[in-house]
């Protein structure tokens, strides 16, 4: 594989403006959560990119995506119950809505 | 265990009792008492191991030394040397009977015995920290439960007495916080033993000097570092005066001592003042030697003060427990002797350092008698307090008669506080005198003066309460029950143990004391 | 294997696109399991296979499927698209962000000269084992506080979500 | 001598078992009073036996022995401080004769406290009081001398305020525990000096490291001018002072009076207020350092004429009192006075022998009173017995001997000790002896007088029967284990004075020719004589008829017998001035404390309360009322544009992030 | 794979490497998708013989000799049947979903040897692939009854998502105590290390306390995640008519049972693997016949495994929804983590028949105490009130 390292770097920015981009344009908190883990996912796509290209021999950054990887998962449990707590509160869950930051 | 007990025994020490205080939250009101007595023996048992593994040759035991806060230098440092384990010790010897001094206790208990246990722990802390950070934490964390212990289960006037307690040793605080800043700034260490170093080779005062030179270029001022140095130990002696207490910054002693619940007498008496005593071991002393030296006279009718108008005052009392609480500050006043001898200059005395010495040992064995003798006489003076409700001197007498178990604990107690050989007030002052006769002739014959009146005091405390004609109003009065009893019994152990063998304490502090003058006579001009 | 890289990409950026642009919910999810998968076969790609199947286990097997039910929980899910979002300014001022911020990172990247770099040459797959020793070994403190806060947060989920079950 | 050393190494043993007995009796319950006595007396005979043995064993040798055994206490810097005991004729002697007196004291005391509810505690502290006698008896070691003499002043003021329910006994322990202390600061301040100057407070050692082996050493300039040993001595002095009751620090033992009788007899006579005498004794070498018969140190000036005058002091108040214990405290005060005057002109041997005598006879003598004051039903009045010969023969009989015996009258013990005294004074003082056979004289006046008082006549007791719970009983004779401590007691009394010159080769004295023996033997013989006839003129001729009636004496002397009646008013003296002094000074700090101090306090609060004040009209009203608000409305408007940015939109936060980023990477880019 | 590729490269060894290599990437991918179709077949007739024994009934047997061509006439009618799709259907979701679900069943069969060597990956981390893999149903299933837009279908899918998701955990947990004890991922070694002792049976992990807890186990949460009865809430007729393909029909119906059918039987293969001993059994090894032999066994476990499945589902009632999560977290996830700590203690006692005792007794008092827990659960009886 001659794939040089930038490409990879690139793709992950891409796809972290593309996440960023629908967090920042979608009312719908749920697609913003989206959002949110696909910038999360290409973070970690760097980290792992790099883990190859550079540090192939120890497996460090691979315990760093894993770690990353479940606060990921943790953050997203804890993200979707608040959403739906908030739902049930304003029986909407659109982001534009949330703009009270008492309970 | 093993692994507990030779690198963690410390914190665990100092730790049991704060475990102990959560744990007196979550039970019932009925189990706390039993939970922090737990505790407290928990860190008994713990300091006995660290006493009896305690091996004076060393300078340091059991240290324990982790990166705190890495930007400010600081280090999460524990460590006991021949200065702090005996006051270790006292600690874990007299919070547990404080403890079983309330152990009937009624209200607010969970409350109480948890502020009990969080100002052990803060006592534990004080005494095993070498590292200025930490050990003000704790440092105040012996301050604060006592305030509440007193504003909450003191006597009538316990508000004004515990306000004045606080801000006073909090003044105290602050003027020792700010130098310890200053020191800092210039050396960029708050590690005792560091800054030790440093003033033992005399780079402590440079380095003031050059921070000095610094913040003179940049204000324009004209400071020296000298004069600076002299500002820093006033500060810091002011800290450590209060919390002795020195005469006349002791106000607070009386008021404080009166007002407070008998445990929190106990252990404001037996264990509070030493950690100012203890101050000036670890940090006036090491690091203000020149500046103790050249203020010696001052310091010396300070001494002189807390040991005769301390015993005047409490000449002039009508109140069992301010009488008791006066006999404080003059005790405190003969381990302030002995620890400014070490500094003074004797050209004329032929073995200098076994005199120091010989003082020095005398405040060590000074500090450990106190906290045993006071604690008793405070003990005794809550006894009596609990059955008659009043601490007016002229309403008891003749208690004797009814209370013979009582009169004799007390009389115990109050020969142990007076000196009497045999008990173990007496090593204690005659070593003191013994180091400071030579060297500070004149100022120890003042002070025998002290000696005289100490004595009346205490014989005339002890004629009105338990000799003379029985008080009518008392003749149904129950002696001490075998609680009570125990508790007087521990203290009595120790009060004819130290009397009788007093190398239980010296040959633990002696090599401490030893290196400590070595380090103060060696920056002395 | 280049042309490898090239369709995973394209997959992966298709279904990110979707995921945030789709109007209706549910295609969102299934376009961002796409999107998973791409990043999951990027890992095998990169032999990091552990890895890959991780991302599968976690993002497709539990994370998709927790959104899908958090969609189930607050939409009528049996409805048609949601409204229509785009092309509002909200959406402009967030896409404009976006791209400048894809462009300008395009350009640190390749101003890089890491970004050149290739690999050192075939290799073999990653043990799994070592991930296993290192993770029992240097790193146990931290995978002792991961543990911990995904129960915190298994419970804290449980507690927010519930709260209101409870009160009525 | 290895027989000798062994026993050194022994000494210990008789201070222990005494106290052993009181550490068992301290836990005895009140009911266990034979218990108790038997432990008492138990542990006294051994301890006896032990004592005796040593006396024996020093017995005998041709010149003086002396055997150490000294142990470390405990170490400072690079010292080990040591104590020791040490075995040699004077420490022999003296503990054999407190151990043998201190038994048959104690065997009286039995009958003496026989209803006493707290008989059990009263034989702890006996015990106690022997183990620290003893000690200080046997100890080689200033320091351990000085902790026994301060255990030994604590039993005194357990046994004085023995009956401490009563408030003249609860004053009167107080009274002799500080007096004494106060003679103990300067004992105290000996010793610190003692052992700054030599580096030991172990008076001798096998090396010949002493303190008192070292005096030679101690000839420099000290204080006040005087040599370094003077000053030493001239502070020991002190404390021999306070307890042997010298003058001025005699005012507590009479008053120690108040506790019961066998205790007057053992520690107010025998034992403990000789331990002065035996501690200048002791320290010896010390005060005669530098010093010769013809240029004596202060030292020795100053105990010869504090001894001189407390002699004569004390016993011109005996002749004056009519509590049958006073006059023979006052005794006793006079007496120890003529032991520190022999000690004083050099004599080490009279004051010694003296001290050895007078334990015996007026132990008999307190006895005797104890026995007159149980035989009466506790009445202590002399004014109130009489003619007591007939209903007490044994106890008239040996009090008696007693009073021959003090009032130095051929062939009774006292006439040699004192002989010998007055002899030694003679030598050195002419004007010192002449005070001392002054008081020789007085003292067999106020024994007469007593003698007469108590048992000539007929019985007054009666005279205000109704008032007394007892006054109308008949007096008795004691029980058997009251009078036969005073008859052993009597035959020492009468035999002991004849020892005097085995003693004093014993101590080791060299015999010396002295001038005026005849002169002063015939004179203290004439004025014993004339005192003793004086008293019958007075007393002895016509006996009181009545309680009520007054003193002979007092018609003759009027003014001057109540100033000695009341004791040339020192008390009153002491009253108005020290304790006055010591009460103002107590009540002066408790002031300074209170309103200075605290005052000082509390303006500084007030201070800060008023400077707080200030702030909140000033600095609170003015500013913040008047400008922070104006600042506020300019704060709260750019707050308000701030606020807007603080919308609770989370992705207009997301979207100044990603500004924010982008702004970050063009600055980065354009750097 | 690259068992395979060596087998052809020897034995035509004078054709070009790539052929090879394409027939070695090809062969197993053949053998997958010829042979399992072939079983599922064959089991939906055995399935129905089977339940007609167990009902008391004959079962299919008009076609073919006892009915044997009743699977291919099956499959003829259901090919012909109109493909029915709502109007209000999501279209392209309703249609991807049956194709995906049948996807996951054939990955696992990947990571499967069948016998030594002759596995079609050996991937380091087989074991988690094949779960990984596994959990992707879910994904279709949702799929397939969100799509129909019908409410009957979307509950069966919550259902099934929310069954399959419950019962990945004890089931990976148990899963876990295998790996924990062959110190490995790989499917290959792990049969490898279940060989040897008596007759290549006595090593098989199933023959451990813990493995037979950890047997239990995997096959229940096998069943569950499958959605097998007494699992099969989701399809639960008398609740839900067909659940989540409700609104399915013909060849998308077949694809749906295909790929119900895959998945069971690809459980059951990992069961086999990961407890059974894989192919291990008397007289397999390496070499043909060996390998053949090996091969039999191995799809005789299968077979046996399947026929459990089938066993199972003629004797047991469904479970209902409330007893179905409640198993899950309150029974079968603290047994399997009690089991990973048995395992430990396997792992780390010696000598064996210490390990025997503690694991034993371990595994039993835990059980005990779970049941003792669960008691009240267990005992509950529903109310069934007739109006």
């Amino acid at each position: 594989m001659n794939i040089p390292l930038g490409h990879y770097l690139i793709l992950a920015a891409i796809l972290f403006a593309i996440g960023l981009a629908g967090a920042l344009t979608r009312k719908n908190a749920i697609i913003v959560l989206m959002g949110i883990e696909v910038m999360f996912n290409s973070a970690i796509l760097n980290l792992v990119a790099f883990w190859h290209y550079k540090h192939f021999a120890v497996p460090t950054a691979q315990l760093f995506a894993i770690f990353a990887i479940a606060i990921a998962a943790a953050e997203s449990a804890v993200g979707l119950a608040l959403v739906i707590a908030v739902y049930r509160h304003y029986k909407s869950v659109d982001v534009d809505e949330m703009k009270e930051l008492k309970g | 265990m093993n692994w507990l007990a030779t690198n963690h025994i410390l914190t665990a020490i100092t730790i049991a009792p704060l475990v102990g205080a959560v744990g007196v939250l979550c039970v019932r009101k009925e189990a706390a008492k039993f939970i922090a007595l737990l505790a407290s023996a928990v860190s008994l048992l713990l300091t006995l191991k660290v006493w009896l593994a305690f091996d004076s040759a060393q300078t340091l035991m059991f240290e324990e030394r982790w990166s705190w806060i890495r930007a400010l230098n600081v280090d999460y440092r524990l460590g006991v040397d021949g200065l702090s384990v005996t006051m270790v010790l006292l600690t874990a010897i007299i919070t547990p009977l404080a403890l079983l001094a309330h152990w009937k206790q009624e209200k607010d208990v969970k409350l109480f015995f948890f502020l009990f246990l969080l100002l052990q722990s803060g006592m534990f802390g004080v005494f095993t920290a070498l590292n200025f950070l930490h050990w003000f934490i704790f440092w105040e964390l012996g301050l604060i439960p006592m305030y509440f212990l007193i504003k909450i289960w003191g006597a009538e006037e316990r508000t004004y007495a515990s306000f004045k307690f606080f801000i006073y040793t909090l003044a105290g605080s602050v003027a020792m916080l700010v130098a310890f800043g200053c020191l800092y700034l210039a050396t960029g260490t708050f590690d005792f033993l560091e800054l030790r170093q440093l003033a033992s080779t005399g780079k402590l005062a440079g380095l003031v000097g050059n921070l000095i030179t610094g913040i003179n270029t940049q204000t324009g001022l004209h400071l020296t570092g000298v004069g600076m140095m002299t500002v820093l130990f006033w500060g810091t002696f002011l800290g450590f005066a209060i919390k002795v207490p020195i005469w006349p910054f002791h106000t607070w002693l009386p008021d404080a001592h009166t007002q407070a619940p008998t445990g929190g007498s106990m252990v404001l008496a037996a264990i509070l003042l030493k950690m100012g005593v203890y101050g000036f071991l670890r940090i006036i002393l090491p690091l203000y030697a020149v500046q103790v030296a050249a203020n010696l006279n001052v310091l010396m009718f300070l001494a002189f003060a807390s040991i005769v108008f301390g015993a005047f005052a409490a000449l002039a009392q009508t109140d069992f427990k301010r009488l008791v609480a006066y006999s404080s500050v003059n005790h405190m006043g003969y381990a302030m002797l002995g620890i400014f001898t070490v500094v003074a200059g004797a050209h004329n005395v032929a073995d200098v350092m076994n005199e120091k010495a010989a003082a020095l040992n005398g405040a060590m064995l000074q500090m450990f008698n106190h906290g045993i003798s006071a604690a008793a006489l405070f003990f005794m003076v809550g006894v009596i307090y609990e059955r008659t409700h009043t601490r007016n001197l002229a309403e008891y007498g003749g208690l004797r008669k009814i209370m013979p178990i009582y009169a004799g604990i007390l009389g115990i107690s109050m020969f142990s506080s007076l000196g009497l050989p045999g008990l173990n007030g007496f090593v204690g002052e005659f070593l003191i005198f013994k180091g400071a006769f030579p060297i500070v002739a004149g100022w120890t014959i003042a002070a025998t003066i002290g000696l005289v009146v100490t004595g009346v005091f205490l014989l005339g405390m002890m004629q009105k309460v338990c000799f003379g004609p029985l008080n009518l109003k008392w003749t149904d009065l129950p002696d001490m029950t075998a609680r009570e009893i125990f508790i007087g019994a521990v203290l009595m152990l120790f009060m004819f143990g130290i009397g009788i063998y007093p190398a239980f304490l010296t040959r633990v502090s002696n090599d401490a004391v030893v290196g400590l003058i070595k380090t103060v006579t060696g920056v002395l001009p | 294997m280049n042309i490898a890289f090239w369709i995973i990409s394209a997959v992966a950026v298709l279904g990110a696109v979707l995921a945030v642009t789709l109007r209706n919910l549910v295609h969102c999810v299934l376009a961002l399991i796409l999107f998973f998968i791409g990043i999951a076969a990027h890992y095998f790609l990169l032999r990091a296979d552990f890895l890959g199947t991780v991302q599968i286990l976690i993002y497709v097997g539990a994370v998709a499927v927790l959104i899908l039910f958090a969609i189930m929980l607050t939409h009528n899910v049996t409805g048609v698209d949601g409204p229509k979002e785009l092309l509002g300014v909200k959406w402009w001022s967030g896409a404009a962000i976006a791209a400048t911020l894809a462009i300008l990172l395009k350009k640190a990247i390749l101003s890089d000269p890491l970004a050149t770099l290739l690999p050192a040459g075939d290799k073999a797959q990653s043990s799994v084992a070592e991930i296993g020793k290192a993770l029992v070994a240097g790193w146990v403190v931290s995978l002792e506080a991961i543990a911990i806060l995904l129960t915190a947060a298994l419970i804290g989920a449980v507690v927010i979500a519930l709260e209101e079950i409870q009160k009525s | 001598m290895d027989h000798l050393h062994k026993l050194a190494r022994q000494q210990w043993l008789i201070p222990a078992i005494p106290l052993a007995a009181a550490a068992i009796q301290s836990l005895l319950p009140r009911s266990a009073k034979k218990l108790s006595a038997g432990l008492c007396l138990m542990a006294m005979g051994i301890s006896c036996l032990f004592a005796l043995r040593a006396f024996f064993a020093t017995l005998g040798h041709a010149e003086v022995v002396r055997a150490v055994w000294n142990f470390t206490w405990f170490d400072y810097g690079t010292v080990s401080f040591k104590l020791g005991f040490i075995l040699d004729p004077l420490t022999a002697a003296m503990a054999a004769m407190v151990t043998f007196v201190g038994f048959w004291i104690f065997v009286n005391a039995t009958g003496y406290m026989h209803d006493d509810e707290n008989f059990t505690r009263f034989f702890c502290f006996l015990s106690l009081f022997a183990a620290a006698m003893l000690g200080l008896v046997v100890s080689n070691n200033i320091l351990l001398l000085f902790m026994c003499w301060e255990l030994v002043g604590l039993c005194s003021y357990l046994l004085i305020g023995f009956w401490f329910h009563k408030p003249s006994a609860a004053a009167a322990c107080k009274k002799a525990f500080i007096t004494t202390r106060i003679g103990d600061v300067g004992f105290f301040l000996g010793i610190l000096m003692l052992f700054w100057k030599t580096g030991t407070l172990n008076l001798y050692t096998a090396e010949g490291t002493g303190a008192l082996q070292r005096v030679g050493e101690l000839l420099g300039p000290g204080w006040f001018g005087w040599s370094v040993a003077t000053t030493i001595a001239v502070l020991l002095f002190i404390g021999a002072m306070g307890k042997s009751a010298q003058f001025p620090l005699h005012v507590w033992l009479p008053d120690a009076m108040e506790g019961p009788t066998p205790v007057s007899a053992l520690i107010h006579a025998a034992t403990m207020v000789a331990a002065g005498v035996f501690m200048v004794g002791r320290m010896f070498p010390l005060f005669i350092a530098g010093g010769s018969l013809e240029h004596p140190t202060f030292a020795m000036d100053m105990v010869l004429y504090v001894g001189a005058f407390t002699a004569l002091f004390s016993a011109t108040i005996a002749v004056a009192q009519f509590d049958i214990k006073r006059v023979l405290a006052y005794s006793t005060c006079s007496q120890l006075g003529f032991m520190v005057m022999a000690l004083g002109a050099g004599g080490l041997v009279p004051g010694q022998f003296h001290l050895l005598t007078h334990a015996f006879f007026k132990a008999l003598l307190f006895l005797g009173s104890g026995c007159v004051i149980i035989g009466t039903h506790h009445e202590q009045d002399m004014r109130k017995m009489g003619g007591l010969r007939k209903y007490m023969p044994i106890t008239f009989v040996c009090y008696l001997i007693g009073m021959l015996a003090l009032a130095g009258v051929p062939p009774f013990a006292g006439f040699f000790s004192k002989d010998e005294v007055l002899l030694v004074t003679f030598q050195r003082s002419k004007l010192a002896w002449g005070m001392a056979t002054f008081a020789a004289f007085l003292t067999a006046f106020y024994m007469t007088r007593q003698m007469f008082m108590v048992f000539a006549g007929k019985w007054r007791g009666g005279d205000h029967g109704a008032a007394h719970g007892h006054g109308g009983h008949e007096p008795h004779e004691v029980p058997w284990n009251m009078w036969l401590p005073i008859a052993v007691l009597s035959l020492f009394a009468i035999g002991l004075g004849f020892f005097g010159g085995k003693y004093a080769h014993y101590l080791g004295a060299e015999e010396e020719e002295l001038s005026g023996k005849a002169l002063v033997m015939g004179l203290s013989v004439t004025v014993g004589t004339l005192g003793i006839l004086l008293g019958w003129f007075l007393y002895g001729r016509k006996p009181l008829a009545h309680a009520s009636d007054p003193d002979p004496l007092e018609s003759k002397l009027g003014g001057l017998f109540t100033c000695l009646n009341r004791k040339w008013y020192v008390d009153e003296f002491y009253e108005a001035t020290i304790i006055r002094a010591t009460m103002v000074g107590g009540t002066l700090f408790r002031v300074i404390d209170k309103r200075l101090v605290d005052g000082i306090l509390h303006s500084i609060v007030w201070i800060v309360r008023g400077i707080s004040q200030v702030c909140r009209w000033v600095g609170d009203e003015f500013f913040i009322n008047g400008g922070f608000d104006a600042g506020c409305q300019t704060v709260r408007g750019s707050g308000w544009l701030m606020s807007k940015l603080q919308s609770g939109r989370v992705q207009n936060y997301f979207r100044i992030l990603g500004l924010g980023t982008i702004i970050l990477l063009v600055v980065y880019f354009l750097k | 794979m690259e068992t395979i590729y060596q087998l052809l490269h020897v034995t035509f060894a004078n054709v070009p490497a790539w052929t090879v290599q394409v027939a070695a990437f090809l062969i197993p991918i053949a053998f997958i998708f010829g042979v399992y179709p072939a079983i599922f077949a064959l089991t939906t007739l055995v399935e129905r013989k089977a339940l007609g024994r167990i009902q008391n009934r004959y079962g299919p047997n008009r076609v073919g000799i006892f009915g044997v061509l009743q699977p291919l006439a099956d499959g003829l009618k259901i090919l012909l049947k109109e493909d029915i799709v709502p109007r209000v259907a999501d279209k392209f979701t309703h249609f991807l979903a049956p194709v995906l679900i049948v996807v996951p069943g054939l990955l696992v069969y990947l990571v499967v040897p069948v016998a030594p060597g002759m596995v079609a990956v050996d991937l380091k981390i087989g074991v988690l692939f094949a779960l990984a893999v596994g959990t992707m149903s879910a994904i279709a299933l949702f799929m397939a009854g969100w799509a129909s837009r019908n409410k009957f279908s979307l509950l069966g899918a919550v259902r099934a998502v929310a069954q399959v998701v419950s019962y990945e955990v004890p089931t990976v947990m148990a899963g876990v105590a295998v790996i924990m004890a062959a110190g490995t991922l790989s499917t290959l070694t792990i049969v490898q290390r279940q060989g040897g002792g008596i007759l290549n049976i006595s090593n098989w992990y199933v023959f451990r306390p813990w493995g037979l807890v950890g047997f239990v186990l995997f096959v229940i949460g096998g069943l569950a995640e499958s959605a097998r009865c007494p699992f099969d809430l989701p399809e639960a007729e008398s609740e839900l008519i067909g659940g989540y393909h409700t609104e399915y029909s013909g060849f998308k119906f077949a694809l749906f049972q295909m790929g119900e059918y895959l998945a069971g039987m690809a459980m059951a293969g990992v069961t086999v693997t990961l407890f059974l001993g894989g192919y291990m059994g008397p007289g397999s090894g390496p070499g043909l016949v060996g390998s053949l032999i090996a091969m039999l066994w191995f799809f005789s476990k299968l077979a046996g495994m399947i026929m459990l499945n089938i066993w199972i589902r003629g004797t047991w009632p469904r479970l209902r929804v409330d007893q179905l999560m409640g198993f899950a977290w309150k029974v079968l996830l603290p047994l399997a983590l009690v089991n990973i700590v048995a395992v430990g203690f396997w792992h780390f006692l010696t000598p064996r028949p210490l390990a025997w005792v503690v694991t034993t007794g371990w595994l039993v008092i835990w059980f005990l105490v779970l049941t003792k827990c669960n008691a009240s659960a267990i005992l509950e009886k529903r109310e069934y009130r007739y109006v």
